[in-house]
C-alpha cells in the first residue's frame, strides 16, 4: 500500500476518534442540556465522517474500488444531525430542561 | 399507461441515477439499465410525498455555499473542541434569529448549517417562520451572532432561493 | 343373532317411540310394548335347549383389542332375569298408560323406560362382561333421567344426582374390577371367566379385584352403606320404581354376584363380605320401613331390606342358599311391583303418599285393597303367598351357618328379627292405609278405585303370588331349576319346592317372625317414640351439601392457584424450566469445554460491559417507563453489534432496523399509558423475583458457556459448499433464508401478515384516551409537525428506497436482502408518519398496507408452487446467467421472487401495524380513510 | 502504521462511548439521555467502520448505513414522544 | 471472550426474566424483548463464535455457520411480530380495564399492604 | 414427488391469502370460499390420511435438497391422524362460526385459516426449527382468533396467554439452540441418529435442551403448573374458536409424542425415553387438577375448559407408559376427546345463547328455548367426555387402563383415571341438572334462534362421539398401527435416505 496513503489514513483516523472522544467529552462534562448539544451535533459528526473517509481512502487503495456507501453515509449524518438537534431542542425547551445560570436569552415556550 | 413513462422529477431522477451507479460499484450496462428503471420508478411512488419543488433560482451557487459550510464545519468543530477541553466554562445565550428566507426548504437548509457551524445550533423555528431561536455555546452578543449568519449563509441562500 | 335383538329391539323402539307419541298415550304404550312381545318370542324357541341345561350363545366380534366383543348368552339365570325384564316391563307399560297424565312428555318418558329395559336386557344376556359394563353403566345413565323424569321438582334432581353419582361410582369400581378379572383370565368371555374361578381366586389380586366388584354389586342393589340413595329414587314416577327401584335394576347388582357366583364365591373374603353387608342391609332396611309415613319410602326401605335379604344369601356361599337366593329374587320382584303399583294408584287416588293422612281406603277402593294387602302379606312372609316360601328357605339357610361360637346365633337371630320387622311394616301397610279410622284432608277426596286397567297389572302380579305360594313347583319350578343351575355353575343340589316343609325350626321362627310383628306393630307408638328420639339424616340433602361443598372448595382451591395472576403463571413456567434444567446442568461438571477459551479484546469487552449493564439497568430502573426505552435501545444497538462484530452482518442489519421499529412501537403504546410504573409488590416478592431472575440469568450463562467452548460440528458445511453452486448466491445466510430454509421464512412472513392483521383487527374497535400531557405536568406542545423534520423527511423517502432497492437486490450475493430492504422501506415511511402525520401520509402512499400484506404472501408462495411445473418440489429455486445486449450477462434467480414476497410483506406487515396503533390518536381522524373504508 | 492508529482510534471511540453512557444514565432529563443515545448511535457507525477496516472488509459498511437512518428514525421519534406524546399521529 | 459473552446473556435474561415478574403490561413487554435478545445472541452463538469470517461465499478464509444467523434472523423476525401484538394487546387490555395490570386484578381493589407501599411517580 | 403432501399447507395458505384481499368482499362470498378451503382440506387430509396407512414414510424435501439439509415434510400415520381430526373439527368449527360467530372481524376467516396452516405445518414438519416456526404461526393465529368477537373480558386472559407462549417461544429457541449446538444439526431424523453419539461432555447440554423442551411442549399442552393460563382463555373465547382450540393443546402433544418417540427414542442410547419419568406423575397430577376445576367451575365454558385440562392428562398418562398399548390408546383417546370437547364449547354456547344474561353460568336461569335438543346434545357430550358408556369416551378410556400392565402404575393410573371419572360424573351431572332442569319463573327476553348451520354444527361434533363408537374396531386398529410405527424410530430415521428429484431412484 501507499505509504503517503497510510499516513493520512493514519491522521483520518486519529482525527475521526479524536473529535468523536471530544463529542463524548463534551456530552459529558458541559453544565446543561443545550450546551451539551453542541458536542454531538458538531464534534461526533465530523469525527465519524473523518472516520469514514479514512475508510473510503482504505479500501480505494487497498483492492476494492471507491467506496461510495461511506460518503453516503456521512452525507446522511450531516443531513440528519441538525434536525435531531433541533427536535431534540425542542423536546428539552418543552420539558423545561434547566439551562445554566449565565445563560443569557430565554427558550421559547413550547 | 404512456403517459406514466415520465419522470415527474427530472433532478430527483438524476440523483437517483447517480447514486445507483456509485451504489452498484462502477458503471455497466446491467447498472445503467437497472439505474434508469429505477430512477423512473421511485419518483412515481414517492411524487405525492414531495409536490412542492423547492424554488431554485441558482443551483450551481449551492456546490460553492457547501464548500464554505464544510469548511465551517471544521472550523466549528475545532472550536468547539478547544471549548470543550479548556476548564473555562462556556457563556451560553438564546438568540432570536428574524429570518428573511420564506420557503421551508430554505429555512431548514439555513438552520442545519447554523446547527453544523460554530458555536450555534438551531433550536426552533418561530410557527410563523419568521424567526429561528439559536443556542449559541460560546457568544459575546445576539448581534454579532446574528449578523455573522445572515452575511455568511442566509445571503447566499436567498440568491439561490426566492 | 336373535339374543342381540332382544336387546337392541328396546333400544331401537326407543327411537321410534317419540314417534308415536302423537297418537296419544294408547299408541305410544301399545308401541312401546312391541319389543317386549318380540323379545319374548324370539326367547321362546331357546327354552327347550336351557332346559336341557344347556346354554346360547351368539358371539360377533367388535374390539379384539379391547377383548370386547359382541356377545351373548342365554342360560337359565339371564333367562329368569329375562322374563322378570320382559314381562314386568310389559305390565310396568300398561299401568304407565294410566299413571301419566296426558300432558306429561309420554314421548320421552317411554323412550326413557325402554332404553332403560333394552340397558337392563343388555346386562343379563351380555355374555362379555365388558359388553355387560356397558349396559350396566348404561342402567345407571337412563335411571338417572328416569329419577328425574320430573325435572321441576327439586328432590327428584337431587334424588336422580345422588343415584347417579352412586351406581355411577359403583359402576367404575366394577369396571376396575373387571379388567383385573379379564387381566387374570385373559379374557372377558364369561365362559372363560366361568371357567377360571380357581385361577381367579388364587390370584393375588384376587382380594382386590372381588372388593371392587362388590362395591359395584352393593352400589347398585343398595347395600349397605350405599343403600341411602335408593328410598330418594322414589321421587321418580310410580312405574319407574315399581320397575327400576323393586323388579330389575336393583336386581342388576344380585345378577352380578349370582352370574359371577362360580368365579368368585367360596372364599372366606366373599363369605364375609357378601353376609355381613347382607345382613347389615337386611336389617337397616327392615328397621327403616317400619317408620317411614311416605307410603313409597315404606316400600323403598323394604326393597332394601330384601335385597340384604338375597345378598346375605349369596353370601352364606352354600349351594342351597344361593337356589333360595334366586328364588326369593323371583319372589320379592313380583310382590313388590304389585306393591309399588299399589301404591302408585293410591297417590294417584288421594294425590298424597302419607300414611298419616291415608287411611280407611278400604271403604274407597276395596278392591285395589284386597290386591295390596295379599301383596303385602307376602311381602310379610304369610303361608300360601310366594313370600313365605322363600323366606322359609332363608330361615332355614341361616340356620346352617357355622359361624364359631356364639357367633352362629347371630345370622338366625338377625333373621328372625327382619323378619319380625317384616311382618310389621306390611301390617302397617295394610292397617294404617287401608283401614285405621278416616282419611284426613286428602287433596283428591274422596278417592275412588282407578281405571280399570290400571289395576290389571296389579291383579296378574298378585295372582302370580298365590300361584307361586300355592304351587311353587308347578309355576316356577323348571324356571327356578334352570336359573339356579346356571348360577351353581351345574351343579344344583336337591331342593323341595313345597307349601310346607313340616314343623321345624324355620317354621317357628316364621311364627315368631309373624306374631313379633303383629305385636310390635300394635306397640308401634313405643316404637315411633323411641325411633324419634334420634335425628333423622336426610341422606339427599347431606349429598347434596357435600357435592356443594366439594364444589366451593374445588372452586376456592382452583381459585386459589389459578388465581388470574400472569405474574404467577410466568413465575411457574421459569421455575419449571429450571427445575428440568438444574440436574443436567449440575451435572456438567466443568464450565469450560475443550476448546477453551479465546483471548480477550477489550473494545468488545467494552461493549459487552456496556450492554450488561444497560440490561441490569433496565430491569432495575423500569419504572421510569421512557428511561427503560431508552436503555433497552442501547441494548439492542449493542446486540446488533455483537451480531457484526462476530460474523454476522445480515443479523446486525435486521436487529438495527426492527430494534428501532420495536421502540418506536413501544412509544405508540406508552403514549397512552402511565409514564410511571408504580412498586405494587413487597420486598420480599421482588427479592424473590429477584433469585428466580439470577438462577435464569445464571443458567443460561453456564449453558451458553459450556456450549461455547466444546468443538462443533454441523450441517452447515454443506451449505457452504453448495450456497454458490446451488443456491446461486454467495450469501450463504441469505440462500438459507430463501432456498435451503424458505419453508421457515415463508412461515415466518405468515407470522407477520397475521400479527399485522390481528393487530389491525384488535384495533378497530379500541378507543382509548390520550393523556393531556406527558406525566411530568407538561401539556403536549402543538407542535406536531416541525418544519425541519418534515422537510428532512420528504427527500429521505426516495433515497430510502433507493437504498432498499440496493440492499434488496444484492441480498443474495451479499448482506442484504428482502427482510432488511423491506424494513428500511417501512422505517422511510413511518419517519413520514412521524414528520408529516397520518392523514397527510395516508393520502400519499399508493397502496393499502392488507393488499401488500397479501401480495407479498402470494409472491412468495408463486416462487414456491413455480417449481411444480417442472417436476420439483415445492419452493425449489432456479437460477440462471443470461446475457442481453447492452445489458450484459446477469443473474435471474427465482428466489428473488420469494425475498421478493419478503419485502412486500415486511413492508405490509409494519407499517399496517404501526399505522393502526397511530389511528387511535385523536389526531388521525381518518379512520374511514383507505384503512377502514 | 495503520494498525496502530486503529487502535488508538479505537480506544477513543470506546471510551467515547463510555461517555456516552455515562451521560445516559445520568441524565438528569430525558432529552440528556436521548441525545447521548443518538450520539452513541453515531459512534456506533464509526465502530463498525473500524471494524470493517480491521478486517478488511466493506461487508459492514451497510449496517453503518442502516445505523445512522435508523439512529436518526430513534432520535427523532424519542424526541417526539417527549414533547407531543404520540410519535403517529 | 466467551465468558463476557456468556455473561452477556446471562444478564439480558435475568434482566428480561425480572421484568416479566413484573405486574404492568409494559415491564412484561420491555422484560419479553430483552429476553428475546438474550435467546437470539444465544441462538446465534449456538455456532461458536467466529471473528471475521462472515459467511459471504469467498469474503474470508474460515466461514462462521451461517445456520443459526438464518435462524436467529427467522427468530428476530417473527419475535417482532409476537412484540407488535403484544404491545397492541396491551394497548386493549388498557382500553378495556382502564388499567395496565396482568395479574387480573383489577385497579383500585389491590390489596391493602401493596397500596401503602404504593408510590406514584415522582 | 408426491406433491400431496404439500396441500394441507397449501390449501389453508392460498384460501388465507384470498381472504386477506377479500377483506371487503361480501360476507356470503367470504364464507362460501372459506368453507370451501375447509372443506378441500378435509378432503386432502383424507386423501393422505389413505396414503399413509400403508405405514410407510413419505418425505418432501422442500427446495428439493436432501434431509438433513433442507426441510422435509414427513407424513406418517400420526400425521396423517393429526391432520383429519384437525380438518374434522375445523369443519365443523368454521360451519358452526359462519352462523354469525364470524362477524365484526373481516380478517376472522383468514386468521382461522392460518391457524390451521400452522397446526399442519406442525404435523407434518420433520425439522425441529420448522416445528418452531409452525408454533409461531398457528400462535400468533390463535392470538388473534382469541381475541376475536370484541368486548373486554378476553382481553385479560389473551394477554397471558400470548405472554406465556412467548416466553414459552424463547425457551423454544434456547432448547433448539442447545440441542444443534451438539449435534450441529435440525432434521429431526438426523438428530434422532445423532443421539447415540453424543459425548459425555455434551450430554449434559443435550439433555437440559430436550427438558426445556418438555416444558414448552408441556406448556401448549396446558399440563400442570403450566395450565392455569388455559380455563379463563379457552371459557372467554368466542365458541367456534374455543371449539378450534381443543386441538391446541393436542399440538402440544402431538410434540411431545413426536419428539420425544423419535428424537429421545429407543436409538436414543442413555438419552431414550428422556423426561418420561417426569410426566407420568405430572399428568396424574394435571388430570386431577382438572378434576378440581371441573368441579369448581362457575360457568359450562370454564368447565369445558377444564375437560381440556382432564384430557391432556389422561392422555399424557397413557403416553407417558412409554409401550405401544399406551400410545394406542392415548390416540384413540385423543381423537375423542378433542372432537367431543370441541362440540362441548359449541353446545355450551348455543345453551349460553338461549339463556339470556345467565349465558353459561351454571345457575338457576328461567326456562331456556330448544331445551330437549340442547340437553340432549349436551348429555350426548358429557357422557363421551366423563367416558360413560355407551360413547367414545368409555372405549377410549377402557383402552387407556387396559394399555397399563400390573404394579404400581396401573394402582395409580387406575386410581386417578376412575376416582378422576367419578367426579367428572358428578360435575357434569351437577352442572346439567343445574342449567338444564333448575328453573325460576320469568321467561328470558328474546333469545336468539337456533339456526339450522349452528345446530348441526355442535350436533354433528358431539356426534363424532357414536360415530368413534361405530368405528371403533377400524379406529384402533389405525391407532395400533400408528402406535407401532411410532416406536420404531429407526424407520423414520431411513427418511434420510429418500432419493431426491433429478437424482437415480
Ligand atoms: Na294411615
Ligand atoms: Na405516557
Amino acid at each position: 500500500m501507499n505509504e503517503i496513503a497510510e499516513y493520512i489514513i493514519a491522521a483520518l483516523l486519529l482525527v475521526g476518534g479524536f473529535f468523536t472522544l471530544v463529542g463524548a467529552i463534551g456530552l459529558a462534562r458541559l453544565p446543561d442540556f443545550f450546551t451539551r448539544l453542541h458536542g454531538p451535533t458538531k464534534a461526533t459528526t465530523v469525527g465519524v465522517g473523518a472516520i469514514m473517509l479514512a475508510s473510503v481512502l482504505y479500501f480505494s487503495v487497498s483492492h476494492d474500488g471507491i467506496g461510495i456507501s461511506e460518503i453516503l453515509i456521512t452525507v446522511f449524518l450531516f443531513m440528519t444531525a441538525p434536525v435531531s438537534a433541533n427536535i431534540l431542542a425542542k423536546a428539552a425547551m418543552h420539558i423545561g430542561v434547566k439551562s445554566m445560570d449565565d445563560t443569557r436569552g430565554k427558550p421559547w415556550e413550547q | 399507461m404512456l403517459d406514466r413513462l415520465n419522470f415527474p422529477q427530472p433532478w430527483l431522477s438524476l440523483l437517483l441515477f447517480a447514486i445507483w451507479q456509485f451504489l452498484s460499484d462502477g458503471i455497466s450496462g446491467a447498472s445503467v439499465v437497472l439505474g434508469l428503471f429505477l430512477a423512473w420508478l421511485i419518483p412515481q411512488i414517492t411524487q405525492g410525498f414531495w409536490p412542492e419543488r423547492p424554488g431554485f433560482i441558482h443551483p450551481w451557487r449551492m456546490p460553492v455555499y457547501l464548500a464554505r459550510v464544510l469548511m465551517d464545519i471544521i472550523v466549528a468543530s475545532v472550536s468547539v473542541a478547544r471549548l470543550i477541553l479548556s476548564p473555562r466554562a462556556p457563556s451560553p445565550m438564546f438568540v432570536c434569529y428574524p429570518l428573511e428566507l420564506e420557503h421551508p426548504l430554505a429555512i431548514s437548509i439555513l438552520a442545519s448549517t447554523i446547527s453544523l457551524t460554530p458555536g450555534t445550533v438551531s433550536a426552533d423555528v418561530s410557527d410563523d417562520n419568521k424567526t429561528l431561536l439559536i443556542h449559541a455555546l460560546d457568544a459575546q452578543s445576539e448581534q454579532e451572532v446574528i449578523d455573522a449568519i445572515k452575511t455568511r449563509y442566509e445571503k447566499p441562500l436567498l440568491e439561490m432561493f426566492k | 343373532m336373535s339374543l342381540p335383538l332382544v336387546v337392541l329391539l328396546p333400544f331401537l323402539g326407543a327411537l321410534a317411540a317419540p314417534l308415536f307419541a302423537q297418537g296419544g298415550r294408547t299408541a305410544i304404550a301399545i308401541a312401546a310394548s312391541v319389543p317386549a312381545l318380540i323379545a319374548l318370542a324370539a326367547l321362546y324357541p331357546h327354552w327347550q335347549t336351557l332346559a336341557d341345561g344347556g346354554v346360547v350363545l351368539h358371539s360377533y366380534p367388535w374390539l379384539p383389542q379391547l377383548g370386547l366383543s359382541f356377545s351373548f348368552r342365554l342360560d337359565g339365570l339371564s333367562l329368569l332375569f329375562a322374563l322378570l325384564i320382559l314381562l314386568i316391563g310389559l305390565l310396568i307399560i300398561l299401568y304407565a298408560r294410566y299413571y301419566l297424565k296426558p300432558q306429561e312428555n309420554v314421548g320421552k318418558f317411554y323412550a326413557l323406560l325402554l332404553c332403560f329395559k333394552g340397558s337392563m336386557l343388555g346386562i343379563v344376556l351380555s355374555s362379555n362382561l365388558l359388553l355387560m359394563m356397558i349396559f350396566w353403566e348404561l342402567t345407571s345413565l337412563t335411571s338417572f333421567l328416569l329419577i328425574s323424569f320430573w325435572t321441576h321438582k327439586q328432590d327428584a334432581r337431587r334424588g336422580a344426582r345422588m343415584a347417579l353419582a352412586v351406581t355411577g361410582g359403583g359402576g367404575l369400581a366394577l369396571l376396575a374390577g373387571i379388567l383385573i378379572i379379564g387381566n387374570i383370565v385373559g379374557s372377558f368371555e364369561l365362559d372363560a371367566v366361568l371357567a377360571a374361578g380357581d385361577q381367579i381366586k388364587a390370584h393375588s389380586l384376587y382380594p382386590v379385584a372381588l372388593t371392587l366388584v362388590l362395591l359395584g354389586a352393593f352400589t347398585k342393589s343398595a347395600q349397605f352403606p350405599f343403600h341411602f340413595w335408593l328410598p330418594h329414587a322414589m321421587q321418580a314416577p310410580t312405574p319407574v320404581s315399581a320397575y327400576l327401584h323393586s323388579a330389575t335394576m336393583v336386581k342388576a347388582g344380585i345378577f352380578l354376584m349370582a352370574r359371577l357366583y362360580p368365579a368368585l364365591a367360596g372364599t372366606e373374603q366373599w363369605f364375609y363380605m357378601v353376609s355381613f353387608t347382607g345382613m347389615a342391609t337386611l336389617l337397616i332396611g327392615a328397621y327403616v320401613a317400619m317408620f317411614k309415613h311416605d307410603l313409597k319410602g315404606l316400600l323403598a326401605h323394604s326393597t332394601v331390606s330384601h335385597l340384604g335379604l338375597i345378598t346375605l344369601l349369596f353370601g352364606m356361599g352354600t349351594q342351597l342358599a344361593a337356589v333360595a337366593a334366586v328364588f326369593h329374587v323371583i319372589n320379592h320382584a313380583i310382590f313388590k311391583a304389585s306393591l309399588f303399583m299399589a301404591a302408585g294408584i293410591i297417590d294417584h287416588e288421594t294425590g298424597t303418599r302419607d300414611m298419616r293422612r291415608i287411611n280407611g281406603l278400604w271403604r274407597y277402593m276395596p278392591h285395589t285393597a284386597t290386591l295390596a294387602m295379599v301383596a303385602a302379606s307376602s311381602m310379610a312372609g304369610v303361608p300360601l303367598l310366594n313370600g313365605f316360601l322363600s323366606k322359609e328357605m332363608f330361615f332355614a339357610e341361616s340356620l346352617q351357618l357355622n359361624l364359631p361360637g356364639i357367633w352362629a346365633w347371630l345370622p338366625p337371630l338377625v333373621a328372625t328379627l327382619a323378619g319380625i320387622f317384616a311382618v310389621a311394616y306390611s301390617a302397617r301397610f295394610i292397617h294404617d292405609v287401608f283401614f285405621n279410622g278416616k282419611p284426613v284432608d286428602l287433596p283428591i277426596y274422596p278417592p275412588h278405585e282407578p281405571p280399570r286397567y290400571m289395576k290389571i297389572p296389579v291383579e296378574i302380579l298378585v295372582f302370580a303370588c298365590i300361584m307361586v305360594g300355592v304351587f311353587p313347583a308347578l309355576s316356577v319350578g323348571p324356571l327356578l331349576y334352570a336359573a339356579a343351575s346356571a348360577t351353581l355353575g351345574g351343579e344344583v343340589p336337591e331342593y323341595h319346592l313345597a307349601i310346607l316343609h313340616g314343623f321345624n325350626l324355620p317354621l317357628f321362627m316364621s311364627f315368631a317372625a309373624f306374631f313379633g310383628g303383629l305385636l310390635m306393630y300394635s306397640q308401634r307408638q313405643r316404637f315411633f317414640d323411641f325411633h324419634a328420639r334420634f335425628r333423622e339424616i336426610d341422606e339427599k340433602a347431606v349429598f347434596e351439601a357435600t357435592v356443594s361443598r366439594i364444589a366451593s372448595l374445588a372452586t376456592r382451591f382452583t381459585g386459589h392457584i389459578e388465581n388470574g395472576s400472569l405474574q404467577r403463571y410466568a413465575g411457574l413456567l421459569v421455575i419449571s424450566v429450571l427445575a428440568v434444567a438444574i440436574a443436567p446442568l449440575m451435572n456438567l461438571g466443568v464450565f469450560v469445554g475443550e476448546s477453551g477459551l479465546s483471548p480477550v479484546d477489550w473494545p468488545t469487552l467494552i461493549g459487552i460491559g456496556i450492554l450488561i449493564l444497560c440490561a441490569l439497568a433496565t430491569a432495575a430502573l423500569h419504572r421510569e417507563r421512557f428511561y427503560a426505552l431508552v436503555l433497552l435501545s442501547v441494548v439492542g444497538l449493542m446486540v446488533a453489534l455483537g451480531f457484526a462484530r462476530f460474523s454476522a452482518p445480515d443479523l446486525a442489519m435486521t436487529q438495527l432496523s426492527v430494534e428501532v421499529v420495536t421502540i418506536v412501537l413501544l412509544m405508540l403504546a406508552l403514549f397512552y399509558m402511565p409514564s410511571w410504573t408504580p412498586i405494587e409488590s413487597s420486598t420480599t416478592r421482588r427479592l424473590r423475583d429477584i433469585a428466580i431472575a439470577l438462577a435464569a440469568g445464571a443458567g443460561m450463562t453456564v449453558v451458553t458457556l459450556a456450549m461455547l467452548t466444546q468443538p462443533f460440528a454441523s450441517i452447515s458445511e454443506f451449505f457452504l459448499a453448495n450456497s454458490k453452486p446451488g443456491g446461486g448466491g454467495t450469501n450463504v445466510v441469505n440462500v438459507i433464508l430463501v432456498d435451503f430454509r424458505g419453508f421457515d421464512t415463508l412461515g415466518e412472513i405468515t407470522v407477520l401478515a397475521i400479527a399485522a392483521l390481528g393487530i389491525y383487527a384488535m384495533l378497530k374497535e379500541t378507543a382509548l384516551t390520550p393523556p393531556p400531557g406527558d406525566g411530568l405536568g407538561h401539556r403536549w406542545t402543538r407542535d406536531a409537525y416541525p418544519l425541519m423534520l418534515r422537510q428532512i423527511a420528504r427527500p429521505m423517502l426516495p433515497l430510502a428506497l433507493m437504498v432498499s432497492a440496493y440492499i434488496f437486490l444484492r441480498g443474495h450475493n451479499l448482506p442484504g436482502g428482502g427482510f432488511i430492504a423491506g424494513l428500511i422501506t417501512a422505517v422511510a415511511l413511518i419517519l413520514q408518519y412521524i414528520a408529516s402525520g397520518m392523514i397527510w401520509t395516508q393520502d400519499r402512499v399508493p397502496f393499502r398496507y392488507h393488499n401488500m400484506v397479501g401480495l407479498g404472501l402470494l409472491f412468495a408462495t408463486i416462487a414456491g408452487v413455480g417449481s411444480y411445473a417442472f417436476g420439483y418440489p415445492f419452493l425449489t429455486s432456479t437460477f440462471d446467467y443470461i446475457s442481453w445486449p447492452i445489458v450484459g450477462k446477469f443473474e435471474v434467480a427465482s428466489a428473488l421472487v420469494f425475498d421478493l414476497g419478503v419485502y412486500l410483506t415486511v413492508i405490509g406487515a409494519t407499517l399496517l401495524a404501526l399505522v393502526s396503533i397511530g389511528r387511535l390518536s385523536p389526531h388521525s381522524a381518518i379512520k374511514s380513510k383507505k384503512e377502514g373504508a | 502504521m495503520i494498525t496502530i492508529a486503529l487502535y488508538i482510534t479505537l480506544a477513543m471511540v470506546m471510551i467515547a462511548a463510555l461517555l456516552n453512557v455515562y451521560r445516559l444514565i445520568r441524565g438528569p432529563d430525558s432529552p440528556d439521555r436521548v441525545l447521548a443515545l443518538d450520539t452513541l448511535y453515531i459512534n456506533a457507525i464509526a465502530l463498525i467502520i473500524l471494524l470493517g477496516i480491521t478486517l478488511g472488509t466493506r461487508l459492514y459498511l451497510e449496517s453503518a448505513l442502516l445505523i445512522a437512518v435508523m439512529g436518526f428514525v430513534g432520535t427523532v421519534a424519542m424526541a417526539k414522544y417527549l414533547k407531543r406524546g404520540s410519535v403517529i399521529e | 471472550m466467551e465468558l463476557a459473552f456468556a455473561l452477556a446473556i446471562g444478564a439480558l435474561t435475568a434482566s428480561g426474566v425480572y421484568l416479566l415478574l413484573r405486574a404492568r403490561t409494559f415491564p412484561v413487554v420491555v422484560g419479553l424483548t430483552l429476553l428475546s435478545y438474550g435467546v437470539n445472541l444465544f441462538l446465534f452463538s449456538s455456532g461458536r463464535l467466529v471473528s471475521g469470517g462472515q459467511p459471504i461465499i469467498g469474503s474470508t478464509a474460515a466461514y462462521s455457520d451461517p445456520l443459526p444467523q438464518a435462524l436467529v434472523l427467522t427468530a428476530i423476525v417473527i419475535g417482532f411480530a409476537m412484540t407488535a401484538f403484544v404491545v397492541v394487546l396491551a394497548l386493549r387490555n388498557l382500553a378495556d380495564n382502564d388499567d395496565d395490570h396482568v395479574d387480573g386484578r383489577q385497579s383500585g381493589t389491590d390489596s391493602k399492604l401493596d397500596s401503602a407501599e404504593e408510590v406514584t411517580g415522582k | 414427488m408426491n406433491h400431496w403432501l404439500t396441500a394441507p399447507i397449501l390449501i389453508p395458505l392460498f384460501g388465507g391469502m384470498l381472504q386477506v384481499f377479500m377483506g371487503y368482499a361480501p360476507i356470503s362470498l367470504r364464507r362460501t370460499l372459506a368453507l370451501t378451503t375447509t372443506v378441500l382440506l378435509l378432503a386432502a387430509s383424507i386423501v393422505l390420511l389413505v396414503m399413509a396407512d400403508d405405514g410407510s414414510y413419505r418425505a418432501y424435501a422442500f427446495g428439493n435438497w436432501q434431509p438433513p439439509f433442507g426441510i422435509v415434510l414427513v407424513l406418517d400415520r400420526l400425521a396423517a391422524l393429526m391432520l383429519v381430526m384437525t380438518s374434522v373439527l375445523a369443519l365443523f368449527c368454521h360451519l358452526y362460526s359462519i352462523g354469525g360467530a364470524d362477524e365484526g372481524n373481516r380478517q376472522f376467516h383468514a386468521l382461522f385459516l392460518f391457524q390451521l396452516l400452522g397446526l399442519n405445518i406442525a404435523f407434518l414438519t420433520g425439522d425441529l426449527f420448522n416445528l418452531f416456526v409452525a408454533f409461531e404461526v398457528l400462535l400468533i393465529a390463535s392470538y388473534g382468533l382469541l381475541m376475536h368477537g370484541g368486548g373486554t373480558t378476553r382481553t385479560v386472559p389473551g394477554l397471558h396467554y400470548v405472554v406465556l407462549n412467548l416466553i414459552g417461544s424463547a425457551i423454544f429457541l434456547i432448547s433448539v439452540g442447545m440441542i444443534y449446538s451438539v449435534t450441529g444439526t435440525l432434521n429431526m431424523a438426523d438428530l434422532a441418529d445423532k443421539m447415540a453419539d453424543v459425548s459425555d461432555e455434551n450430554i449434559h447440554i443435550v439433555k437440559a435442551g430436550g427438558m426445556m423442551l418438555l416444558v414448552v411442549f408441556g406448556l401448549k399442552a396446558a399440563i400442570l403448573p403450566l395450565c392455569f393460563w388455559l380455563p379463563r382463555a379457552y371459557a372467554k373465547a368466542t365458541a367456534p374458536v374455543a371449539a378450534l382450540f381443543a386441538v391446541m393443546t393436542k399440538v402440544g402433544i402431538y410434540a411431545i409424542l413426536r419428539v420425544y418417540s423419535l428424537v429421545f427414542g429407543d436409538q436414543a442410547g442413555e438419552l431414550s425415553g428422556l423426561g418420561m419419568d417426569w410426566l407420568f406423575p405430572l399428568a396424574l397430577i394435571t388430570l386431577a387438577m382438572g378434576v378440581i376445576g371441573a368441579l369448581g367451575s362457575e360457568s359450562l365454558k370454564t368447565l369445558v375448559a377444564w375437560q381440556v385440562i382432564i384430557s391432556v392428562g389422561t392422555l399424557l398418562a397413557a403416553m407417558s407408559l412409554g409401550s405401544v398399548e399406551g400410545t394406542s390408546a392415548a390416540l384413540f383417546y385423543l381423537l375423542n376427546t378433542t372432537w367431543v370437547v370441541g362440540g362441548l364449547f359449541l353446545v355450551a354456547d348455543l345453551i349460553s345463547r338461549q339463556r339470556g344474561t345467565a349465558a353459561d353460568k351454571i345457575v338457576t336461569a328461567p326456562r331456556m328455548r330448544n331445551r330437549t335438543f340442547l340437553s340432549v346434545l349436551f348429555l350426548i357430550g358429557a357422557v363421551a367426555a366423563a367416558g360413560l358408556p355407551p360413547l367414545s369416551g368409555f372405549f377410549a378410556k377402557l383402552l387407556i387402563l387396559q394399555s397399563v400392565t400390573p404394579g404400581p402404575q396401573m394402582a395409580w393410573l387406575w386410581s386417578v383415571i376412575l376416582i378422576g371419572g367419578f367426579f367428572s360424573l358428578i360435575a357434569y351431572s351437577r352442572a346439567g341438572s343445574i342449567v338444564f332442569w333448575r328453573n325460576v319463573e320469568g321467561h328470558i327476553e328474546d333469545p336468539g334462534k337456533l339456526s339450522g348451520t349452528v345446530s348441526v354444527a355442535a350436533g354433528a361434533l358431539v356426534a363424532l362421539s357414536i360415530v368413534i363408537v361405530a368405528l371403533a374396531g377400524p379406529i384402533s386398529r389405525y391407532t395400533d398401527a400408528t402406535a407401532a410405527q411410532l416406536h420404531d424410530s429407526n424407520a423414520y430415521i431411513g427418511i434420510l435416505q429418500t432419493p431426491m428429484v433429478g437424482e437415480d431412484e
